[in-house]
């Protein structure tokens, strides 16, 4: 019998985190971090184990697992993953240890009901990851949203109410209406001759349903509202800014590395394969609202006083290049005519999400590392930093730099590959993706420049102590990926090849 | 002997790890420690590009080309990392080691008592790394890779001494012009990647003539398409605009002159401000292709060669002079390649790396002397207490405006016959603004000149008092530096014409004869130089060297008499024709729109309307269908049997078999 | 001979009445109560009437139910209107609106 | 013979007996009649239980001319009953007891109404359904006056009481059309006949039987328009009642719902379900939206109620087989949860200081974190957020809905869920994010251990059937195999 390696993923640290909750002392802490990162640590390395067994050069299911689960309706407790699916489940594993490890520092309350949070967390998002039955997957994708709902709401900051709300409410009504689609798809299904009928729930067969272009305009429209809410996309995205700020550090980082990804995932694992047709039809309209996303969201953050909304809309407007990169293959095939470019693309959105997920986990943690110090997030509040915190300031630095897609940084690979393959496209995608240099540039910088520049004016500044411990391995495992993938990033790249080809080929069939 | 593959690594590698040992360990050694190290390594990656060179001059080992590995491989096009090693890198790479080599000297007795030493060895090793990365690469993506490396170092060392608000401000403006070349840049490699399938020199230029003749070409607007190669040109010389401060994107050079003064000698003056004439060159096989985009560029060329030495004029700060003086040689180098001449804006390059950064060593040591003095009006009369300096600063302006046999003699010199005998259209007119900027060179050079070293001393007795020449290992680069600025010329034209860069650097003689015809001209480098001082740019020269004595030296009202009487013209100068208030203004307008984008659509529509207005109306309603529930239970009553007309109605209206 | 159709037009009009009596009555309780015997009336006229037209007895029976029923209710509509005048001193259907909203 | 089929009557014997008994002890034994009175109610509802399981799976057997059936549904139904009456009695055994306006009659009524509802589910005739339905009502009005010194209880059960009869009288007013129109009571027969006489579908006469015995059974469940006594009742009755009344009367109704649709009137199915999509839609609609506007907790999760209603009507109306599997398991579930809300509700309520307001659970998340967190599991479940139960009922709610063809209703279903959602948040949210450090709103009651793990199994119980949905589902298709 073979390990059930993704189920493992799944559940150990969902009844781990459980069980964390049993100790809920406050002089246990102690006890309680080590027996997180008990769990957190062979996590990360089951799914280290998971990447290493992986086979690239094959799109199909991997690690596959079924169970019977709801039989009388087909549902299956059905796991499986591709070159998609894996890196981000590494992604999922490795962020949740590192808030883990954050939490040493930053977090003194209630420290049990913290970790389990994030570790169960760490479960489902893995079960979204790898689910290949709809129910399943909706199952983990909507049970997320309530350790996120209670991590912003009990660790969060002072307008959380209104935040926590908002997130939940915004996401729901997302997501609600990718159920109608899933329970419509497997009727679908049901009637299709030559669908497997005991495999109606299947995201697989929905993937070979065919369907009318009104049919699928409809189904697209439906995933688009869940899925454009967690990218989020313009004009979708004003949860996202609120969320960050009221959020613990964790539950940025979380929010921001993997919460964002799943709605990229859902549109690869979902709308392009499963209404080709119809993302055609709407390739140019989601184009726009990249692009908007990428300049508006952009020009907003400019302009923000607090830093955590700055990073929240920069992640907007970077997100906006992930979806950019899904929409544009249409045209690319239309204009070069050769699938290649469209691959590129494919590829460049998934190494963006990952890297941005990397990249903004880590400037979410640099400006947590800022706020357990002084409590504000302000930009105003700060500067000279650089001054009495110069190990920190060198690492913010860093980040700071891949944010704003410096070569040699992962925040470089992902923009590079979209913007050359949108230009197949059009040189007008490309331009409009290319002003991300120029404005993630002005923002990113200009809150380095308030923050960590300048000559200290306050005295709580020169008091401020430099990072060390926890918080400099913390940094270091997160600058180490960071600049590996900036100078290596063919492996991260094979990783999503073979599925990408296999998706173009997939979203050119027309399925009418 | 080793091979060429393991002495280019060498040469690449030793800086780095130099750099990332002081920038990792720095503070736990000492400084003596960090600049041994650093000067070491650099002087090793000095010598090691000599024998390169030597190499490839003098055992005539062939061009190396290889892949280092494979960045990554998308869709159908893989990225590799590698090196290029002909005999135009090689120049380069003598060129920024050496100037490197002498810049860390320099900088062991600049920056003393500075508290930031270490940081500050563990910067300039690692950018000669990084400008080492981007001379030696044999691929558009690995340029880009040095070129963005550069630019983060560049602005990380404008921005030394973070404490200043001028300083943190004026990198922040510099990285943000040259990201506004970047976006240029990445979309000419965007083009190159889409109309040659490839990031590869070798494998672009082979290809150029078929994509040429293909006609393939980039749709902008419907009916309007660009073909790919001028398309490509000029988005990347775009890029070079940014990195190598062409107008309109200039804007940031003068203003990195907050930064210490030895980066101003090696980063803004020698390497990289001119990383964007090399690009050009490296890629003459492409430009050659594209007669718009090398028109371009002589316009670009001629307009900041003309603009920026008028601005120099009315410059009071003894840096700022020197860095609009180099925006205008950048101009000039410029002009070479847009008319073709692309090794001989190479040549003007290498002798305006030495003498450039000869004038900032000096004036770094002047600075220095003066307690950080840098208005030229608080100086005077220093050529009584700093003999070597005010020797060393006159070799570099004699070089600067041309003066025969001096280095920068034998470039501009060269660059101005090749505007001249250039066909092409346009070219008359670049000829004749070249020739001013002659003029205007050897004002501004000389106005600084004479007014730091001749002009009445207006300093303190007490600074007059501590006033000495600077310590040795600041003389020394001043010394071999001076040296090579006055030799340099001499000794490498003969080369340079006698076909030293063919092989690396590619021109149509057909359609662009001018650089053939000086080669065949060329009668050697003493009888040019005799030839030099009957030609008209030495005229020029020595007229504005004189205008510059009579108005300084002689008559000193007389430079402010001439700005009252053209007050337009000197607010205009002063002004710098305007840039910099053209590019707040735009920053301006974009926060304002990013704020209003903020707080009038985000906030306002979408959150307010759309959000809290959905669940407001939401809410609204709610407490309405709270009103209905009165709590009477006649109406509690009343409404049951409404509903229960309702249902009746209802299935009396919709269902089938009542009619 | 009294058609079905006129036994079932009265009890249609007293049930008529009654529910129009629970909803127009605004002062007393016990008008209420009085209100719904006269709903189980008319519907128990309906059943007789039916029964009889029918030929079939269970109507007549439901009737007796239907009488026991609404004693039973009566007495418990009672007893509650007992409570409710002790604690709030009044049984007019118009106080009675504590709870609503 | 006979006593093979009077076995299926036991349950009914049996409680009938131990009512009676309840009564007397209570009345006759001074000292300990609190104790008797409870433990005897609790074996009644325990024997109900043990006999009503013994007759599930068994054939379905008709008793008492026609008037009572006993078949699957009827002995799940009864077994569920007894059961959460069971719970119910427990959960609110302390609170009772405590109270100062204790009556043992509490539990009589109980027991009487519990009484009531089992012959309803296994009602047979409109005879026998008529006194099921009065039988289960008439405790109700009776017990919604106890346990409470103010004037908002009487009020209550004034308004429930008038009410209810007006609809028992609409309702009867029904019965009597449909059975001058078919001449029969029996509700197969009645079936029969009209599938045999497809004429008479159109018959008007016929039709308004239909509407008024459907207002009837609306109003039981507080389906809106006849959902007005519903908050007011909720918010009147005594946290204790509130229990009662919260849970039990849904799964009645419910046999109800199956006796009348599946059994009498399937062959006017096009006509009824028209009815229930008005129905189900209007209380989706104003059962979401009126609670937004609640402050008092009894009050919103009365109007939640009657959103629920709304989303079972959308199973019944779907399609006859799989959408009576879809509710019956929607209808166990959100018994399951309202049990477990109203449960901790009154478990942490004293009897001088009733929870009524959200306001009241400020704080509980740092008091109480694990009751607390049982609370939350359960109204997240109630919102329909899995992995908890209350999801998988709406999905397969929804499943059957849009298989029958009825997207349209599905869409607004489940963006009125949405809105659902942001009033159970808000209890969570008061409770676990407004902490405040000022002296504690309201004085819970300490839960006791064993009252602790009862909660806890309950609401455990409901993310364990969120994870496994597959045995309660198999159990509700189960009891509708025969059919």
């Amino acid at each position: 019998m073979t390990l059930p390696l993704l189920s493992l993923l799944i559940w150990l640290p969902i009844i781990g985190g459980s069980s964390l909750l049993l100790f809920k002392k406050e002089s246990l802490a102690g006890w309680v971090r080590g027996f997180a990162l008990l769990i957190a640590l062979p996590c990360l390395g089951l799914s280290a184990y998971m990447l290493h067994a992986f086979d690239p050069t094959r799109w199909q299911m991997q690690f596959q697992e079924t169970h019977t689960w709801i039989p009388n309706l087909n549902i299956y407790y059905a796991l499986g993953i591709d070159g998609f699916s894996a890196p981000l489940i590494a992604l999922s594993c490795f962020m949740t240890l590192l808030v883990i490890l954050a939490s040493y520092r930053s977090v003194k309350v209630r420290v049990a009901e913290y970790l389990a949070a994030f570790l169960i967390m760490q479960g489902l998002m893995c079960g979204v990851f790898s689910a290949l039955d709809a129910v399943l997957f909706y199952s983990f994708w909507e049970a997320m949203l309530i350790p996120m709902f209670l991590i912003i709401g009990i660790w969060g900051g002072a307008n959380r109410l209104y935040a926590t709300m908002k997130f939940f409410l915004y996401t729901f009504l997302g997501s609600v209406l990718l159920l109608v689609v899933i329970i419509y798809l497997q009727i679908l299904a049901r009637q299709t001759p030559g669908i497997d009928p005991s495999a109606t729930f299947n995201i697989l067969t929905y993937h070979q349903l065919s369907l009318s272009l009104i049919a699928q305009k409809w189904v697209f429209l439906g995933l688009l509202i869940a899925f454009a809410v967690k990218v989020p996309m313009w004009p979708v995205h004003t949860w996202l800014p609120d969320a960050h700020v009221e959020a613990p550090t964790g539950g940025s980082v979380i929010l921001a590395a993997i919460l964002l990804k799943m709605g990229g995932y859902g549109f690869i694992r979902f709308i392009l394969p499963i209404v080709p047709n119809a993302s055609q039809a709407f390739a140019s309209g989601m184009v726009s609202l990249s692009l908007i996303a990428i300049v508006y969201i952009a020009m907003i953050a400019i302009v923000q006083k607090d830093m955590k909304k700055l990073i929240a809309y920069s992640s907007i407007s970077h997100m906006g290049v992930v979806t950019l990169g899904f929409f544009t293959v249409f045209s690319i095939v239309q204009r070069s005519g050769s699938e290649s470019g469209a691959v590129m693309s494919l590829q460049g959105a998934m190494v963006q999400m990952i890297s941005h997920g990397l990249v903004s986990a880590a400037l979410f943690f640099s400006i947590g590392i800022l706020y357990d110090r002084l409590h504000t997030r302000l930009v105003n509040d700060y500067g000279g930093v650089a001054h009495v915190m110069p190990v920190f300031a060198t690492f913010f630095m860093l980040f700071v730099l891949a944010n704003i897609g410096m070569p040699g940084t992962a925040g470089f690979v992902g923009e590079f590959l979209i913007i050359v393959s949108a230009f197949k496209a059009n040189i007008w995608y490309a331009a409009g993706a290319a002003t991300i240099l120029i404005l993630g540039a002005s923002y990113t910088l200009w809150m380095y420049k308030q923050v960590i520049f300048g000559a200290v004016f306050q005295p709580r500044i020169s008091a401020l102590k430099d990072i060390q411990g926890t918080e400099i391995v913390l940094l270091l495992l997160l600058a180490i990926p960071i600049l590996t993938l900036g100078f290596w990033p063919a492996p991260l790249l094979e990783m999503f090849k073979a599925s990408s080809e296999h998706l173009v080929g997939q979203i050119l069939q027309s399925k009418i | 002997m080793l091979d060429l593959k393991s002495l280019a690594l060498a040469t690449l590698l030793t800086p780095l790890a130099a750099a990332v040992f002081t920038g990792v360990l720095g503070r736990n050694l000492s400084k003596s420690w960090v600049h041994t190290l650093c000067i070491g390594a650099v002087g090793v990656a000095s010598i090691l590009s000599c024998s390169i060179l030597t190499s490839l001059v003098f055992f005539q080992t062939e061009a190396l080309n290889i892949h280092l590995y494979t960045w990554a491989v998308a869709g159908d096009i893989s990225f590799q990392a590698g090196l290029l090693i002909d005999k135009l890198t090689a120049a380069m790479m003598c060129i920024v080691t050496f100037i490197s080599f002498m810049v860390h000297i320099y900088t062991v007795g600049y920056m003393r008592d500075d508290a930031g030493y270490r940081r500050f060895f563990s910067y300039i090793t690692l950018f000669t790394f990084g400008m080492l990365v981007l001379v030696t690469s044999n691929n558009f993506l690995q340029l880009f890779f040095g070129w963005e490396m550069v630019g983060v170092i560049s602005y990380l060392l404008i921005g030394f001494w973070f404490h200043k608000e001028s300083a943190t401000v004026a990198n922040f403006k510099a990285f943000i012009i040259n990201r506004i070349g970047d976006f240029g840049f990445i979309l000419g490699i965007a083009a190159i990647a889409y109309g040659f399938g490839t990031l590869d020199y070798a494998r672009v230029f082979s290809q150029v003539e078929t994509v040429a003749v293909s006609g393939q070409a980039i749709m902008l607007f419907n009916p309007i398409a660009i073909p790919i190669i001028p398309f490509a040109c000029i988005c990347l010389f775009i890029g070079a605009m940014g990195k190598s401060a062409q107008v309109p994107l200039h804007v940031w050079l003068p203003d990195s002159m907050e930064g210490p003064t030895p980066i101003s000698a090696l980063i803004h003056a020698a390497t990289m401000v001119t990383a964007g004439v090399f690009m050009v060159a490296r890629l003459s096989a492409l430009f050659e292709h594209s007669a718009f985009a090398l028109h371009f560029i002589l316009l670009i060329g001629t307009l900041t060669c003309l603009l920026m030495g008028l601005v120099a004029l009315v410059q009071n700060d003894i840096k700022r002079i020197i860095a609009y003086s180099t925006l205008s040689q950048l101009g000039y180098m410029m002009i070479a390649m847009g008319v073709s001449a692309y090794p001989i804006g190479i040549f003007h390059l290498v002798t305006h790396a030495f003498f450039k950064a000869l004038l900032f060593l000096g004036a770094g040591s002047v600075i220095m002397a003066l307690h950080h003095e840098q208005n030229i009006w608080q100086m005077g009369d220093l050529k009584k207490y700093m003999p070597i300096t005010y020797i060393t600063m006159l070799i570099g302006s004699l070089a600067l405006i041309g003066f025969p046999p001096f280095a920068g003699f034998y470039s501009k010199d060269l660059i101005i016959e090749a505007v001249k005998v250039s066909t092409m259209p346009g070219a008359s007119i670049a000829y004749y603004i070249a020739l001013g900027s002659v003029l205007i060179t050897a004002l501004y050079t000389f106005r600084l000149f004479f007014v730091v070293f001749h002009s009445k001393a207006t300093m303190s007795v007490e600074t007059i008092s501590h006033l000495c020449e600077p310590s040795l290992n600041i003389r020394l680069p001043l010394i071999v530096l001076a040296l090579l600025s006055m030799s340099a010329g001499y000794l490498l034209v003969g080369p340079l014409l006698q076909g030293y860069f063919n092989g690396s650097i590619t021109i149509n003689d057909a359609l662009h004869p001018g650089f053939a015809m000086l080669q065949a001209h060329f009668q050697g480098a003493f009888a040019m130089a005799l030839q030099g001082f009957w030609q008209l740019p030495f005229y020029l020269s020595m007229a504005g060297v004189l205008i510059a004595w009579l108005c300084y030296v002689r008559y000193p009202q007389l430079s402010s008499h001439i700005q009252k009487t053209f007050p337009s013209l000197n607010k205009i100068l002063n002004h710098k024709f305007g840039f910099d208030t053209f590019y707040e203004k735009i920053a301006m307008q974009g926060m304002s729109l990013g704020r209003s984008f903020w707080q009038q659509w985000d906030n306002k529509l979408i959150d307010g309307m759309g959000v809290n207005g959905t669940a407001n109306a939401i809410d609204h309603i709610a407490n309405r269908l709270r009103q209905f529930q009165t709590g009477h239970l006649y109406h509690y009553a009343f409404f049951m049997i409404l509903g229960f007309l309702l249902l009746i109605s209802w299935m009396l209206l919709t269902q089938p078999g009542v009619k | 001979m009294i058609a079905l159709s006129d036994y079932l037009t009265f009890s249609a009009i007293l049930f008529g009445l009654g529910v129009a009596g629970i909803f127009m009555n605004r002062k007393n309780v016990i008008t209420l109560l009085m209100c719904l015997e006269l709903i189980l009336l008319s519907v128990s006229t309906n059943f007789i009437a039916f029964s009889h037209y029918l030929h079939d007895l269970e109507g007549q029976l439901f009737v007796f139910f239907i009488l026991t029923v609404a004693a039973a209710e009566a007495a418990i509509g009672l007893a509650i209107l007992v409570v409710l005048f002790r604690k709030k001193g009044t049984i007019n259907v118009d106080k009675m609106d504590m709870l609503k909203g | 013979m006979l006593s093979s089929k009077l076995s299926c009557v036991y349950p009914e014997i049996w409680l009938f007996c131990l009512s009676c008994l309840a009564l007397m002890t209570d009345l006759y034994l001074k000292r300990w009649a609190k104790w008797t009175t409870y433990f005897v109610s609790q074996a009644a509802l325990v024997g109900v239980m043990f006999f009503a399981f013994g007759l599930i799976g068994k054939k379905p057997s008709v008793l008492f001319y026609n008037a009572f059936i006993m078949d699957d549904i009827a002995a799940l139904l009864k077994f569920m009953i007894a059961g959460i009456g069971f719970f119910v009695c427990m959960y609110s055994r302390k609170f009772v007891f405590e109270s100062p306006h204790y009556r043992g009659e509490y539990f009589v009524l109980c027991l009487f109404s519990i009484l009531g509802m089992l012959v309803l589910v296994s009602a047979r005739s409109f005879l026998s359904l008529y006194l099921g339905i009065e039988l289960f009502a008439l405790p109700l009005y009776a017990l919604i006056t106890m346990l409470k010194d103010d004037s908002i209880g009487p009020e209550a059960a004034m308004k429930y009481f008038i009410m209810g009869a007006l609809a028992s009288g609409l309702m009867l007013y029904g019965i009597s059309l449909v059975y001058g129109i078919t001449g029969s009571f029996a509700m197969p027969e009645i079936a029969t006949i009209l599938f045999q006489n497809p004429a008479l579908h159109a018959n008007p006469a016929l039709l308004f039987g239909v509407v008024f015995i459907v207002a009837g059974f609306a109003f039981k469940f507080g389906a809106v328009p006849f959902h007005m006594w519903l908050p007011d009742v909720y918010e009147g009755s005594s946290i204790a009642v509130t229990l009662f009344l919260g849970t039990l009367p849904k799964l009645a109704a419910f046999g109800f719902a199956i006796r009348l649709f599946s059994d009498t009137f399937l062959a006017l199915a096009g006509y009824w379900q028209g009815l229930l999509m008005v129905m189900a839609v209007l209380s989706l609609l104003i059962g979401n939206v009126a609670a937004i506007a609640q402050t008092n907790l009894k009050r919103m999760l009365g109007y939640s109620t009657i959103a629920h209603m709304g989303f079972l009507f959308l199973g019944l109306l779907a399609a006859p087989q799989q959408g009576y599997v879809a509710a019956l398991n929607y209808i166990i579930v959100y018994t399951l949860m309202a049990l477990g809300v109203f449960g901790i509700l009154t478990a942490l309520s004293r009897s001088e200081y009733e929870i009524q307001n959200i306001h009241d659970l400020k704080g509980l998340g740092v008091r109480y974190p694990w009751i607390a967190f049982l609370l939350m599991m359960l109204l997240f479940s109630l919102a329909g957020i899995p992995p908890f139960a209350g999801f998988y009922a709406k999905l397969f709610v929804l499943d059957v809905l849009m298989k029958a063809g009825h997207m349209g209703l599905a869409i607004p279903a489940v963006l009125l869920t949405v809105v659902g959602v942001f009033y159970y948040l808000r209890v969570v949210r008061v409770m676990f994010f407004e902490v405040s450090d000022a002296q504690p709103v309201h004085a819970y009651r300490i839960i006791s251990k064993p009252g602790v793990a009862l909660l806890s199994l309950n609401s455990l119980a409901i993310l364990m059937l969120g994870i496994f949905p597959t045995p309660l589902f198999n159990v509700c298709s189960g009891v509708f195999a025969w059919r």
